[in-house]
């Protein structure tokens, strides 16, 4: 860290104008959720095709203005999680593998909702298309959307873990946070399997899937903010890194 | 740089081995062209066991020169020469295996 | 000694775990892949609609079951990557090697992986559906995931790179060339785009039979050789050392365990 | 010369050519290819009208002209790297370059003989020998444009007395023949055998 002296830039230099996007982005989210009109309340899957295309014949435009919103900006939150990222430097690891693993699915996760958003914009793009091609589109986006969790279990599950070997006395992150993300993992895992069964609570529609997925990632979001700020609060000055612990030996904390 | 007269003999003497193994090997390519012909019945192709067991075993022996010589393995340590040797035998065992018993499920 | 044990303790615990979840990683993919879900070896991409009707019908559960876990534990596959990841950062050679490998990777499961999963489970959810459509899912889950193979001929490009320009002998150079092996394997699944049937079909014995036999020696090589690297990793910046002398070497990951 | 080996022909040093790890990739890539080989002649076996048929398309002189100028190359790469042992890297570079002129040559060849298939209606799905004959010159033609990098990387080596190595410089001749091996094997299995 002997590089950072003289006139250097401050490695952390912009990060609170990442982390203010985040109610900008929370917004449009909330707007675009309401706007859709097949969550509130969730469309079934047990409607049949004509009903489906139905709806999208009758909710048209709410259904391409939401999805194009969401189209925009399911990716930025990529760099509220690379914040998060960014933080991980600081933890008493040895090795950047963790730091590695959170990066890699924090680009995949808003990814898959990319891809379910492109789903229903087609279904909603020829309403004139037969019933039973917009429910295959339909069909494609709400699995997408619902069963795509793999990354965010695994952002989730990275996380605690890298949590959990911050063995220092003032870690990143307070312990807590290790064990919340373990609680949201487990409340996101259900909605994996949401493709067996067409009603109860753990169909698509159901309140396992969808209401307890997606509060649960709501409340990621919100809960994750906070940490944040108050790790970022923590970190002392340009300096940071220097004062420290032994353990923070990661090879990679200057990359 | 000091070139004794050795070293000079054995750059000339290695210089004609190579250039025979290029010639042995561009000799057995136009032996080809004979084989090719020897089946053929005026423009169409026939099916024949001779040249595909001879176009093969040609092909082994192109190859062997060129791992001996132009590859240098003849100078390497003996692993490596029955290695390759190896290679030759498996590549020619698999092929020529195939090809029978392809002909006998056929 | 424990596995949780082993990896509390010991200071190379984000290794271990990373090492430790590849191969649960792949043998979970193996599971459902080979056994739940029956989608390899891959079906015949000449069904015809009505035939592609039965196949889901066949396997609905497994399908549902077996994808459904790689929804829940697919991000896992993330530790795999991130470990060779830090491998290529721990090479003499610029860090733009560890990352590219990293993201390449990690955005190519969406395709790569999730969209056969998401293509099998809207195919077997409504069995009903006309037989046009369950074809056309059919053709997307399996030509989104052997088709995209072609990702990692780029993949182990820049791992082979990275390698035979190292100085710090992370890797064995023949490891290296193996790479290229791999690589070259790769290109020979896009046929699998044109054909329907014969050697470079989805399901050919090149296309499929000899491309995973590369691929499964490739895998199973460098898992091992992942291993190699954490227990000579000195977490330092120069050569690794080699492997600590006197210390049994554990060939099997659970021997510690045994012992 | 200091970059040059004390090994010469009569020395009764045994050493491996190159790097030992090109010898690894020269035999599993040999295996690769041989099942590929034994694919096209199993399957050649259970049609082999059909085959017959498709495979007069070939022009054999072209085919025996490919091979002569790849057997070439891989002599002339074969005295470059005689020449660099020696301490002559001028005349080694020469020989490079007939190397990859002969190599390119092959290329055009290829492209030429390809046009000529595909301008008489023989493409790669046209019929089951044209796939494997399209697959395998296909594959030899991504191995010789990396073999083409490997030269690359020898001229590269030869052109500076601080960088040159002459473990490097026989580890891309290895690769170099390994493009003749693969092709002798090809032109064999696709274009002689009946």
């Amino acid at each position: 860290m002997a590089e950072l002296d003289g006139e250097v830039a401050r490695p952390g230099s912009g990060e609170r104008v990442i982390l203010w996007s985040l109610p900008a982005v929370v917004v449009i989210w909330m707007a675009a959720f309401l706007l859709f009109p097949g969550f509130v309340p969730p469309m079934s899957p047990r409607a049949s095709a004509t009903e489906v295309a139905d709806f999208y014949d009758e909710n048209l435009s709410r259904v391409r203005y939401s999805m194009i919103l969401f189209n925009w900006f399911c990716v930025a939150f990529i760099p509220i999680l690379m914040l998060i990222a960014e933080r991980m430097r600081g933890m008493a690891h040895r090795t950047p593998v963790l730091r590695y693993c959170v990066i890699g699915v924090a680009g995949a996760a808003p990814i898959v909702f990319l891809t379910s958003t492109v789903f229903w914009l087609i279904a909603a793009f020829r309403p004139d298309r037969s019933p039973e091609l917009t429910l295959l589109y339909n069909d494609l986006a709400w699995i997408t959307f619902t069963c795509g969790v793999p990354f965010l279990v695994g952002l989730c599950a990275f996380l605690a873990l890298a949590i959990a070997y911050d063995a220092q006395e003032r870690p990143v992150f307070p312990r807590w946070v290790a064990w919340f993300n373990v609680v949201i993992a487990v409340a996101l895992v259900p909605a994996g399997f949401a493709g067996l069964t067409p009603s109860g609570p753990f169909a698509w529609d159901g309140l396992v899937s969808f209401w307890v997925r997606n509060s649960a990632i709501g409340l990621w979001i919100v809960v994750m903010a906070v940490a944040l700020r108050q790790a970022m609060d923590r970190e002392p000055g340009p300096d940071r890194g220097s004062s420290g612990d032994p353990a923070r030996t990661e090879i990679g904390a200057e990359a | 740089m000091a070139t004794t007269s050795t070293e000079t003999t054995t750059s000339t003497s290695s210089r004609l081995r190579t250039f025979v193994a290029w010639l042995l090997l561009v000799a057995v390519t136009v032996i080809y062209l004979g084989i090719d012909h020897s089946a053929d019945d005026g423009g169409t192709l026939v099916a024949s066991t001779a040249v595909t067991v001879s176009a093969v075993l040609l092909a082994l022996v192109k190859v062997r020169i060129i791992m001996r010589e132009l590859m240098d393995v003849r100078h390497a340590p003996p692993f490596l020469r029955r290695l390759t040797d190896l290679l030759v035998a498996v590549i020619g065992v698999s092929l020529l295996a195939t090809y029978f018993v392809g002909q006998a499920i056929a | 000694m424990s596995i949780v044990s082993n990896l509390r303790a010991d200071p190379k615990r984000e290794l271990w775990f990373a090492w430790y979840s590849t191969v649960a990683f792949y043998s979970l993919y193996s599971v459902v892949f080979f056994g739940l879900t029956r989608t390899q070896p891959p079906g015949k991409p000449w069904l015809e609609p009505e035939q592609t009707v039965e196949w889901f019908a066949g396997r609905q559960d497994g399908l549902l079951v077996g994808f459904a876990l790689i929804f829940v534990l697919g991000g896992w596959s993330a530790t795999a990557i991130a470990l060779i990841a830090y491998s290529i950062r721990r090479m003499s050679v610029s860090r733009a090697f560890a990352y590219s490998y990293l993201v390449l990777y990690l955005i190519a499961a969406v395709p790569g992986f999730l969209f056969i999963c998401v293509a099998m489970t809207v195919g077997a959810m409504r069995p009903e559906r006309s037989p046009e459509a369950q074809q056309w899912l059919y053709d997307l889950g399996f030509l989104s995931f052997s088709g995209t193979m072609g990702v990692f001929l780029v993949g182990s490009l820049i791992w082979m790179t990275a390698i035979l320009l190292d100085k710090n002998r992370v890797f064995p150079r023949w490891f290296g060339y193996l790479n290229l092996c791999n690589a070259l394997t790769e290109v020979v699944i896009a046929p699998s785009w044109i054909f329907q049937r014969g050697v470079l079909a989805w399901d050919g014995v090149i296309a499929w039979w000899i491309d995973v036999a590369v691929f499964g020696t490739y895998t199973g090589v460098f898992i091992y050789l992942l291993r190699e690297v954490i227990v000579r990793d000195d977490f330092g910046r120069g050569p690794l050392p080699d492997a600590p002398p006197g210390r049994p070497r554990r060939w099997h990951p659970l021997a510690k365990v045994v012992r | 010369m200091a970059t040059a080996t004390d090994t010469t022909d009569t020395s009764p040093d045994e050493r491996v050519p190159g790097e030992t790890g090109m010898w690894f990739f020269v035999l599993f890539e040999s295996l690769i290819f041989t099942s590929y080989f034994c694919v096209y002649l199993y399957f050649r076996t259970q049609d082999e009208g059909a085959f017959l048929e498709a495979q007069s398309a070939l022009r054999l002189p072209l085919g025996i002209v490919d091979t002569i100028v790849l057997l070439t190359s891989s002599w002339a790469i074969a005295r470059s790297v005689q020449e660099a042992r020696a301490g002559r890297p001028a005349a080694a570079r020469r020989l490079a370059f007939v190397t990859i002129g002969l190599g390119a040559a092959f290329s055009a060849l290829k492209l030429v003989e390809w046009a000529h298939l595909i301008g008489d209606g023989h493409t790669f799905t046209s019929s089951d020998f044209m796939q494997h004959y399209f697959f395998l010159t296909g594959m030899h033609a991504v191995h010789l444009l990396i073999g083409l990098v490997a030269l690359g990387i020898l001229v590269h080596q030869l052109a500076d007395p601080h960088r040159r190595s002459q473990e490097t410089i026989e580890t891309c001749a290895t690769y170099w023949h390994t493009v003749d091996l693969y092709w002798v094997l090809i032109f064999a299995v696709l274009y002689i055998v009946r």
